[in-house]
């Protein structure tokens, strides 16, 4: 099983390093990937039918519990079966597709490593590790949406899908480290046996919100559905295998696959069914209004997740039958449609509804495929489709004082869905066939075959439902309620009430194929309405966060360096303010300082109007001066508080400073007298605020004992172990060499650096 | 600057100041002092020197270019930091000769060590005086 | 006379800052020496300071007598002086240069790294 | 080369005067210790002849100190009361000293003296710019120099 | 368990500068010195790490007097571990600087002074005294300031500007809080800090003179609101140069931080709230920063403070569990910038520009190079299971144990912008089509060198992404070193035991 | 004795300092301050150094001493003659009283060669 | 009264407002030159202060500061002449 999703991304890795070099015509050999996956997984399919789940797991980083964890049951094998066997086609599909592309190598490569994803996604058990796979799927469509990079659109909307869902992922990963925080455990299929301590647990609430948000974005959810019609621009495969089949699955996936251990609460229930509610009507209506194939299939796409996130709402075994059947119908109608789409693309040039027809005269075959497509889609007997919807009527049907709202939204879909599929799969191949189509032949079966394939399966599995019942779906089944399933499909209930549904559903929606005719038109009418939808809010919302962020960045990155120091030192002073002033009772003790002398008093009077010299002088070479009476008279104060060496050098060093600057100064203009006097004045307060902080801080610091632990032993032994009788010197050239020795090379960098400064001019040649 | 009083007396202050300088680096171990105040005050002497003389002419008397003496004196702090690893004692533990010399005092890695401060010393503040007047 | 000292070490950080708030470059450069000068008594006098007893070991003695100066405050300001000597050193040079390319010393003008966005 | 020695061995009693310690150890290193100085430093160095007549020095001490101490009241005279005595004016004064060492003490000297002060020597070192407190008359000013400070300095240096 | 050698990676990196100032004028000697130097200091680095994480803890005392008299040297997981990554990041680019630092620099020292700046990171990881770790900063800053000018060219100097004085006003607070510490306790040495520390009864100015060392170092990590000198430079010098500061400079600064935060200041609830808040504005304002800018290195650079976000939200969190998380992502981050800071001077040396707006094409043109420059790219994201993401995890997992929602949130923001950033960039300078860009002369570009340099920029890069792959998919690894640390620094007590013996 | 000798050289070197502190506040113009000052200084010091000398009253220590005033004695009539030179040049003003002005118009403006052209001379050869 | 009391008492107040009065100069200028002259002085009355004081604390060590400054205290000056000179001439 390991290999079976390893695989994918070795394949990927190696695929662009063999592809130049095979110089084969054909790339059909690299669908032999996904089909040997399709066949592994369906020889175990038996083993999930008897023991339920088949269970592998390898150490990765155990520490934190990270482990290849690997899962297979009937819910896993469902997505399994699809993404490999669906993948399989896709493969196909697109060696003919994209046939002779430059970049095709690249294109397999990224399509193996999302199915890989897609296969460690859903048979992830791991709460990390799904969400690894979960990232990588996000991922591995942003490549692939993205793949005609030289289009701004396609680089644009690979950006929005990738942040969506990028974002939906990161509350994935929140989610499941919560998860993992309540439980203790890593294992999803632990948990279910602890989902009352989960929903007592009050980080619950939270947990949810944050696996919403990652389902929602990822399954294109009001109102984070606006990134799938614009992932339309990715090439036809990537749009059926990504955007119908399997990725946007990967969020009813994970609601699906938390059902036992989130579910059965009202926090559960009662988001999923109004979000599920509000996208598959928002959608589907909105399907109704679009010209491009790939839109109206984009918003039926998500008007289909929206009815699969209801259902799995509605939490019901019957709605969540109807979910597992539903995914696999919707899977496979809406590849074929996608497919057949890119067809007619791919020959016609355009995608435009309104200039397609009766196409059936030069491509029959996949005329076929669309046909059988539209049928199931339509939910029109002996489709699957019919089947599908049976079980949705009869979920929503079971819903008790809501069931006939609920019923009503869903008929509202079904048929606004089923035009969509008209529109998609009927319109393009009948009626008259345009002029500049005429010349068009059918493609090679590399490409009709995979929908066709699909068409027939959307039939078959319609009149012969038994095929999957007990091997796959009540497997499903069984794992989502935590039940042994009592149900049977069937294409055919006897006349009952949801048969009248059905028919309600199919005769309004085939009426409104007739009246509705999409016009640009009409589009523009619905444009219109756009400045209210999602999307131009979100779109509201994101520049208005670029306008928020240049500002706030602007604000603070101003390029004055004086409000940058402002910010630091109003932060500093702040904070010192706090705590000093919360945290200490200020106090002075008097009784250990010494006495003030005269002559000290004149060298601090001195010092102290030297410096206000220094800050209020005119001139720079004054206040350079000044800095150096500053200086000596440090010298002075070191001098009489017993640190002669430290006079020394801080004289030395004092006047070597003066002289420096006396020689750079030399040329430099006259100072301007630059700042107003607000300025001036709050540059005195903010520099006084910070001043007596620090005096104050100083005084209380004084009023602590010290253990002078450290002076004694020097005191005692820096003569008979270190050998001199200056203390001060002893410590620098041995107590404490180490600081010296880095102080020297701190010189010698300085020095360097100065020679650099002053010696290096490059040349316009060497300016990089 | 040509001052013929200026230059007179730069030259004899010149050996004075470097004369001193010595000094002040050997005491440093018993009394202030020490390889940082030492070399400041031979690199002082250079530069009285240069200021009178002239950048060229001080050069020429250094023979070769004084930033030589901030690895020369890196190094002999190193190795002076060093040596005690040969000897299975951690860097900097000071080695001292059994017997003191005389004038000096003890001999030992320290001052060694402080020998090279006063090289670096002086090889910086040389470089640097010396980098900015060039360019006046 | 430490209360005066801590007056001091209060303005020389006050008028350090003031100085770094200046358009100056020069005066930014004389704040930060200031501001250092501060900080180096600060970690003078919280050694505290004793008068006229260097710690130096008399001729006649193997160890400093009862009451010394603590030498460690000052080894570590010797430290701190030093370095912030290259470190001024650097930054007195880098007036002349960002002059030369600048041709000011107005900081208000050198802001176009960061405006480029 | 016999200047050089004797440099040399100035400079090694001047170590030794300054290290305070005289022992012939301390002796036989001051002159290694400026014998490598003055290699260091030889290049540009005028030789130079050293004092050689002691008396005359001893004689110029005491003359230097009570010029010094003279001045030095006449000055601070003028300082202490309320009003200024003083007539100051910058001189000019021809040079009979010529080498470098001659002129340059002779500078420090006049500028060592209170109320005069050296400022500068002119490029052909024919006269010396003084600037001097009390000017009451040029040519006597000038004499008191040249045979005061001038002509006792050259003794004791020719 | 005294150990000797533990300054080795120190002095060693001393003793290259040296040798390399006596080749003052031979740049092509330099090259060789140093790539050689920075080879050996890697190994000597490896095998510290391995030492420590068979014995333990090792200390030295410089000079052989007994802590706490004397300066202590320790060489814990966490310290052995970054001298180590120091010792990657500098042969790469020291590798990486033999191809791409025109000689004009080299022959002002250009060399030394990078082995200078290695030797005081890794000083400053092994220092056991405060004042020492004060003495190796200002290595650290002045080694930076002339790397950052060396050239002198007007951004350079303007970056330079700020740069110097934010950072020496980071060493006067710095050096104000050890005076205070000095005043308070009387020692130097952080493992007997750690004990007077507790042992101070004005718990009052115990508190003040944290928040004096949180501002110290905290300038020097970029934190909100200390930040601004980094985006104002960083992306001014030469790309090798940005690459070693890109990559270490910062993270010094927060290993000061969790060094001291763990050891001798344990942070009541104040300041970890006071951390908290600035790790999120941290994190906000490096990503909305980065969101904005069109430069490639000022995106880098508003990343890395976005990033530093994350390790302050470690601390802020303050729980083994997500220090170990802010170390990892130490580790990661460390590998990460470097290389990107690499890779936009490789761009740069292709199209002669860092503007997202003209670059784009280097995909079409560069496939193979375009792969190689997507595993730090997308590393730094940190798409599962590529280096950035672990760290983060960790974070999560502490934030969810404390039940830090908001913190949470941050993060998820953070990870977000970092994600949409990366992503933007890789559709503007990969795969846009790049316009046809002018040919400037003071520009040497890829082709016209020599195979050498070639092989040198590429080899670097690849070297280093080799690293965060393993890191990413070995992550076991780091994350056991990660959790060791961790606990050690929440319970420095065998810390003091090697520095002190008790 | 050597206490009447320390008190009496102290208090002389003391007053001449505070000569010169008074001339430097006093005197009008810059030429006059230097004059006062460098002397007055220089001896004030020396003096006092002396006395220290005689309190210490070792051959280390006089030494040093005589070391110090040989440094102030070289040093002292150099520094002076620089800045007086330097500012001269710089355009600083004689005192309004000053008598008469020999260095005018003889350095150089730009190279600050200085010419020994005696006016007197040239009165005399006429 | 002892040879302390009287340097104590006497001298060192009497150099103290020696170098408030230099100081003063200092302050008022005008010119650069003055300011340069009087931290000459100020310096020098240093290194009379330090005289006193080392006798005053019986600590001859502070001699060799006085020393230091009599030294270094001269490059001040030459190098406040050398810019003097400098800029009148570049000007
Ligand atoms: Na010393
Ligand atoms: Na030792």
């Amino acid at each position: 099983m390991l290999i079976a999703v390893i695989s994918g991304f070795v394949f990927a890795l190696v695929i662009p390093l063999i592809m130049g070099r095979l110089k084969s015509k054909s790339t059909l050999w690299a669908a032999l990937l996904p089909l040997s996956i399709f066949v592994f997984f369906l020889s175990i399919l038996p083993e999930i039918q008897d023991n339920g789940h088949v269970r592998i797991s390898y150490q990765w980083v155990p520490s934190i519990g990270v482990n290849l964890d690997f899962y297979l049951d009937g819910l896993s094998m469902l997505f399994v079966l699809l993404i490999s066997g669906i993948g399989t086609l896709v493969f196909i599909y697109t060696s003919a597709y994209l046939k002779g592309h430059h970049f095709l190598d690249r294109f397999y490569a990224y399509l193996s490593m999302f199915m890989a994803s897609m296969l460690g996604l859903v048979l992830s058990d791991n709460i990390y590790t799904l969400f690894i796979f979960w990232e990588l799927t996000s991922i591995s469509s942003f490549f692939l949406i993205g793949f005609n990079n030289d289009s701004e659109a396609s680089r644009k909307s690979a950006l929005t899908a990738l942040a969506i869902t990028g974002i939906g992922g990161l509350f994935l990963l929140a989610a499941m480290v919560g998860l993992g925080h309540v439980t203790q455990l890593n294992q999803i299929s632990a948990m279910s046996s602890l989902s009352e301590v989960i929903q007592g647990n009050n980080l619950y609430g939270w947990i949810l919100l944050f696996l919403f948000l990652a389902a929602f974005t990822k399954s294109a959810q009001f109102p984070f559905h606006f990134w799938l019609p614009g992932a339309m621009k990715a090439p036809t495969p990537v749009s059926t295998y990504l955007h119908s089949a399997t990725m946007v699955k990967a969020g009813i996936y994970l609601l699906a696959r938390f059902t036992p251990v989130l579910g059965n609460h009202e926090w559960w229930n009662g988001p999923l069914i109004i979000v599920g509610a509000i996208t598959m009507v928002y959608a589907a209506i909105h399907a109704l209004f679009r010209l491009d194939l790939k839109g109206i299939l984009a918003y039926s796409t998500i008007s289909a997740l929206g009815i699969l996130v209801f259902l799995i709402g509605l939490g019901t075994s019957a709605a969540l039958l109807a979910a597992a059947v539903f995914i696999l119908v919707h899977a496979l109608y809406k590849a074929t449609l996608f497919l057949v789409t890119g067809i007619i693309d791919h020959e016609t040039g355009t995608r435009d509804v309104s200039q397609l027809g009766g196409l059936n005269k030069v491509m029959l075959p996949v005329g076929i495929a669309a046909l059988l497509a539209a049928i199931s889609n339509a939910g029109i007997p002996p489709s699957f489709g019919f089947v599908g919807k049976d079980l949705i009527y009869a979920a929503t049907l079971g819903m008790g004082d809501l069931a006939w709202p609920l019923t009503i939204l869903a008929i509202i879909t079904n048929v606004a869905l089923l035009f969509a599929g008209f529109l998609a799969g009927i319109k393009p191949f009948l009626g008259k066939l345009p002029e500049r189509f005429q010349h068009l032949h059918l493609p090679g079966p590399a490409m009709y075959a995979p929908p066709l394939i699909l068409g027939i399966l959307c039939i078959l599995f319609g009149l012969a439902p038994f095929l999957l019942e007990s091997s796959l779906i009540q497997p499903v089944v069984a794992g989502l309620t935590g039940t042994e399933p009592d149900f049977h499909l069937q294409l055919w209930h006897g006349f009952n009430l949801i048969l009248l549904l059905s028919v309600i559903t199919i005769g309004s929606g085939t009426a409104l194929y007739f009246i509705l005719k999409p016009s640009e038109n009409l589009l523009s009418k619905v444009t219109a309405f756009e400045g209210i939808s999602p999307e131009s809010i979100v779109r509201l919302i994101s520049s208005g966060f670029a306008t928020f962020s240049s500002g706030w960045t602007r604000f603070f990155q101003n390029g004055y360096l004086r409000y940058y120091l402002i910010t630091i030192l109003s932060f500093i002073s702040l904070m010192l303010a706090y705590r000093l002033f919360t945290g200490i009772t200020l106090y002075v003790d008097t009784s250990t300082m010494t006495a003030v002398t005269f002559y000290e008093a004149v060298v601090l009077i001195i010092m102290a109007v030297a410096i206000l010299f220094t800050v209020f002088s005119k001139s720079r070479l004054v206040a350079v001066a000044s800095m150096g009476v500053v200086g000596y008279s440090f010298c002075l104060i070191f001098l009489f508080y017993s640190a002669p060496d430290l006079a020394m050098t801080q004289f030395s060093i004092d006047t070597l400073t003066v002289i420096l600057f006396v020689l750079v100064l030399y040329n430099l203009p006259k100072y301007l007298k630059l700042s107003d006097t607000r300025d001036r004045v709050r540059d005195g307060l903010l520099s006084l605020a910070f001043g007596t902080l620090i005096s104050i801080l100083t005084l209380e610091v004084m009023n602590e004992t010290v253990s002078k632990e450290t002076s004694q032993y020097y005191a005692e032994n820096a003569y008979i172990l270190g050998k001199g009788k200056n203390v001060v010197n002893v410590i620098l050239v041995d107590f404490r060499g180490f600081d010296t020795m880095v102080e020297i090379t701190v010189l010698a960098i300085a020095a360097i650096g100065v020679f650099g400064l002053l010696k290096l001019h490059l040349r316009s040649t060497e300016k990089e | 600057m040509k001052t013929i009083i200026f230059k007179t007396a730069s030259a004899y202050l010149l050996p004075l100041l470097l004369l001193f300088s010595v000094f002040i680096l050997l005491r440093g171990h018993y009394l202030p002092g020490g390889g940082f105040v030492g070399g400041l005050m031979a690199a002082i002497a250079f530069v009285i020197h240069s200021f009178a003389n002239g950048i060229d002419k001080t050069k020429n008397i250094i023979k070769f270019h004084p930033g030589f003496l901030m690895p020369v004196g890196l190094l002999l702090a190193l190795t002076a930091g060093s040596l005690p690893l040969a000897f299975g004692d951690t860097f900097m533990t000071g080695l001292w000769m059994k017997q003191s010399v005389p004038v000096i005092g003890s001999v030992g890695t320290a001052l060694f060590f402080d020998t090279g401060v006063y090289l670096v010393v002086i090889g910086v503040t040389l470089t640097i005086i010396f980098t900015i007047s060039e360019g006046l | 006379m430490e209360i005066l000292l801590v007056i001091i070490i209060g303005l020389l950080y006050a008028a350090g800052i003031y100085m770094m708030l200046r358009r100056s470059l020069v005066k930014l450069i004389i704040g930060l020496i200031l501001l250092g000068n501060g900080a180096n008594l600060l970690i003078f006098l919280l050694g505290k300071i004793v008068k006229g007893e260097p710690p130096i070991i008399a001729d006649t003695e193997k160890m400093l007598g009862e009451i010394y100066a603590d030498p460690v405050p000052q080894a570590l300001i010797l430290t701190a002086i030093v370095i912030s000597f290259g470190l001024q050193a650097f930054a007195i040079i880098l007036i002349k240069r960002a002059y030369k390319v600048v041709k000011t010393d107005d900081l208000d003008e050198m802001n176009a790294t960061d405006e480029d966005l | 080369m016999k200047t050089r020695f004797l440099s040399n061995l100035l400079l090694s009693f001047i170590w030794l005067a300054v290290t305070g310690t005289f022992s012939f150890i301390n002796f036989v290193f001051g002159f290694i210790l400026s014998f490598f100085l003055m290699w260091l430093i030889s290049k540009e160095r005028e030789e130079n002849k050293y004092f050689y007549r002691g008396p005359k020095l001893i004689a110029f001490v005491f003359f230097f100190l009570y010029e010094l101490i003279k001045a030095n009241l006449q000055v601070a005279y003028d300082v202490v009361t309320p009003s200024f005595y003083m007539k100051p004016g910058i001189i000019q004064i021809p040079l009979t000293a010529k080498t470098d060492l001659e002129i340059t003490l002779l500078a420090n000297l006049i500028t060592l003296t209170p109320g005069t002060l050296s400022l500068d020597v002119s490029d052909d070192r024919e006269v010396l710019y003084v600037h001097a407190m009390y000017v009451h008359d040029r040519e006597e000013f000038i004499a008191d120099i040249k045979n005061g400070f001038e002509r006792k300095l050259l003794e004791i240096l020719r | 368990m005294s150990n000797p050698y533990i300054v080795l990676p120190v002095i060693f990196q001393l003793f290259v500068a040296v040798v390399l100032m006596f080749s003052w004028n031979r740049k092509n000697l330099q090259k060789l010195i140093s790539v050689i130097g920075s080879l050996i200091a890697l190994l000597i680095s490896l095998l510290l790490l391995l030492k420590v994480n068979q014995e333990g803890i090792q200390a030295m005392q410089a000079g052989g007097w007994v802590a706490p008299f004397g300066i202590t040297f320790v060489a814990d997981t966490f310290s052995a571990l970054l001298v180590l990554l120091t010792a990657i990041a500098g042969l790469a680019v020291s590798v990486f600087s033999v191809g791409s630092i025109r000689n004009a620099r080299i022959k002002f020292g250009y060399f030394p002074i990078l082995h200078l700046l290695i030797m005081g990171l890794s000083g400053a990881f092994l220092t056991g005294d405060i004042f020492n770790l004060y003495v190796w900063f200002e290595i650290i800053i002045i080694s930076s300031f002339v790397l950052l000018t060396i050239g002198g060219e007007k951004a350079q100097i303007e970056g330079a500007i700020k740069y110097v004085t934010m950072n020496l006003l980071a060493s006067v607070i710095f050096l104000t809080a050890i005076a205070i510490l000095y005043g308070l306790t009387g020692s130097l040495n952080m493992a007997d800090l750690s004990i007077q520390v507790a042992a101070v009864e004005n718990r009052g100015l115990v508190n003040v003179t944290a928040i004096l060392f949180l501002i110290g170092f905290g300038i020097k990590s970029a934190v909100f609101p200390l930040y601004f000198w980094l985006p104002a430079s960083y992306h001014t010098p030469p790309p090798a140069i940005s690459a070693i500061f890109g990559g270490l400079l910062t993270k010094v600064g927060v290993y000061a931080l969790l060094r001291v935060f763990t050891l001798i200041f344990i942070p009541d609830e104040f300041l970890t709230w006071v951390i908290s808040i600035m790790a999120m504005l941290t994190i906000l304002t490096g990503g909305l920063g980065a969101l904005i800018q069109n430069n490639m290195r000022k995106v880098f650079s508003y990343l890395i403070i976005c990033h530093i976000g994350f390790m302050l939200a470690g601390l802020g969190i303050y729980s083994t569990i997500a220090i170990a998380g802010a170390v990892f992502y130490l580790v990661h981050d460390i590998m990460v910038k470097t290389n990107l800071f690499m890779v936009s001077g490789l761009i740069f040396k292709f199209k002669g520009t860092y503007s997202m707006r003209l670059l784009g094409g280097f995909y079409k043109e560069q496939p193979l190079l375009s792969l190689l420059m997507a595993i730090p790219l997308f590393s730094l994201v940190g798409i599962p299971p590529l280096s950035g993401f672990w760290g983060k995890l960790l974070l999560i997992k502490g934030a969810i144990a404390s039940s830090n929602i908001l913190m949470i949130a941050f993060i998820i923001l953070g990870s977000f912008l970092t994600l949409f950033i990366i992503a933007k960039l890789w559709a503007a300078v990969f795969w846009k089509d790049g316009a046809e860009l002018p040919r400037k002369k003071h520009i040497k570009y890829f082709e016209e060198l020599k195979p050498l340099k070639k092989k040198a920029m590429i080899g670097s890069i690849a070297f280093l992404s080799v690293i965060s792959l393993g890191i990413g998919f070995g992550a076991e690894w780091i994350m056991r070193l990660s959790m060791t640390i961790a606990e050690n620094l929440m319970d420095p007590a065998p810390y003091i035991q090697a520095v002190l013996g008790i | 004795m050597n206490d009447y000798l320390i008190m009496g050289l102290s208090t002389l070197g003391a007053v001449f300092i505070l000569l010169a502190a008074v001339g430097v506040v006093r005197m009008p113009d810059l030429y006059l301050r230097i004059s006062v000052t460098t002397k007055a200084a220089t001896l004030g010091i020396g003096l006092l150094l002396l006395a220290a000398g005689i309190y210490f009253n070792e051959f280390g220590i006089y030494s040093r001493v005589m070391a110090i005033i040989l440094f102030m004695l070289l040093t002292a009539p150099v520094g002076a003659h620089m800045i007086g030179r330097a500012s001269y040049f710089t355009g600083v003003k004689l005192w309004s009283g000053s008598k008469l002005d020999d260095l005018k118009g003889k350095y150089h403006p730009k190279s600050h060669e200085l010419s020994s052209d005696n006016d007197q001379k040239k009165d005399e050869n006429k | 009264m002892s040879v302390y009391d009287y340097l104590y008492y006497v001298i060192l107040p009497v150099l103290a407002g020696s170098t408030l009065l230099i100081f003063i100069r200092f302050i008022i200028g005008p010119t650069l030159s003055d300011r340069v002259v009087s931290l000459d002085l100020l310096l020098t009355t240093g290194i009379g202060i330090i005289t006193i004081y080392s006798i005053h604390t019986d600590q001859p060590a502070f001699l060799d500061i006085a020393m230091i400054m009599a030294l270094i205290a001269f490059l001040g000056t030459v190098a406040f002449s050398y810019y003097l000179e400098k800029r009148e001439k570049n000007e």
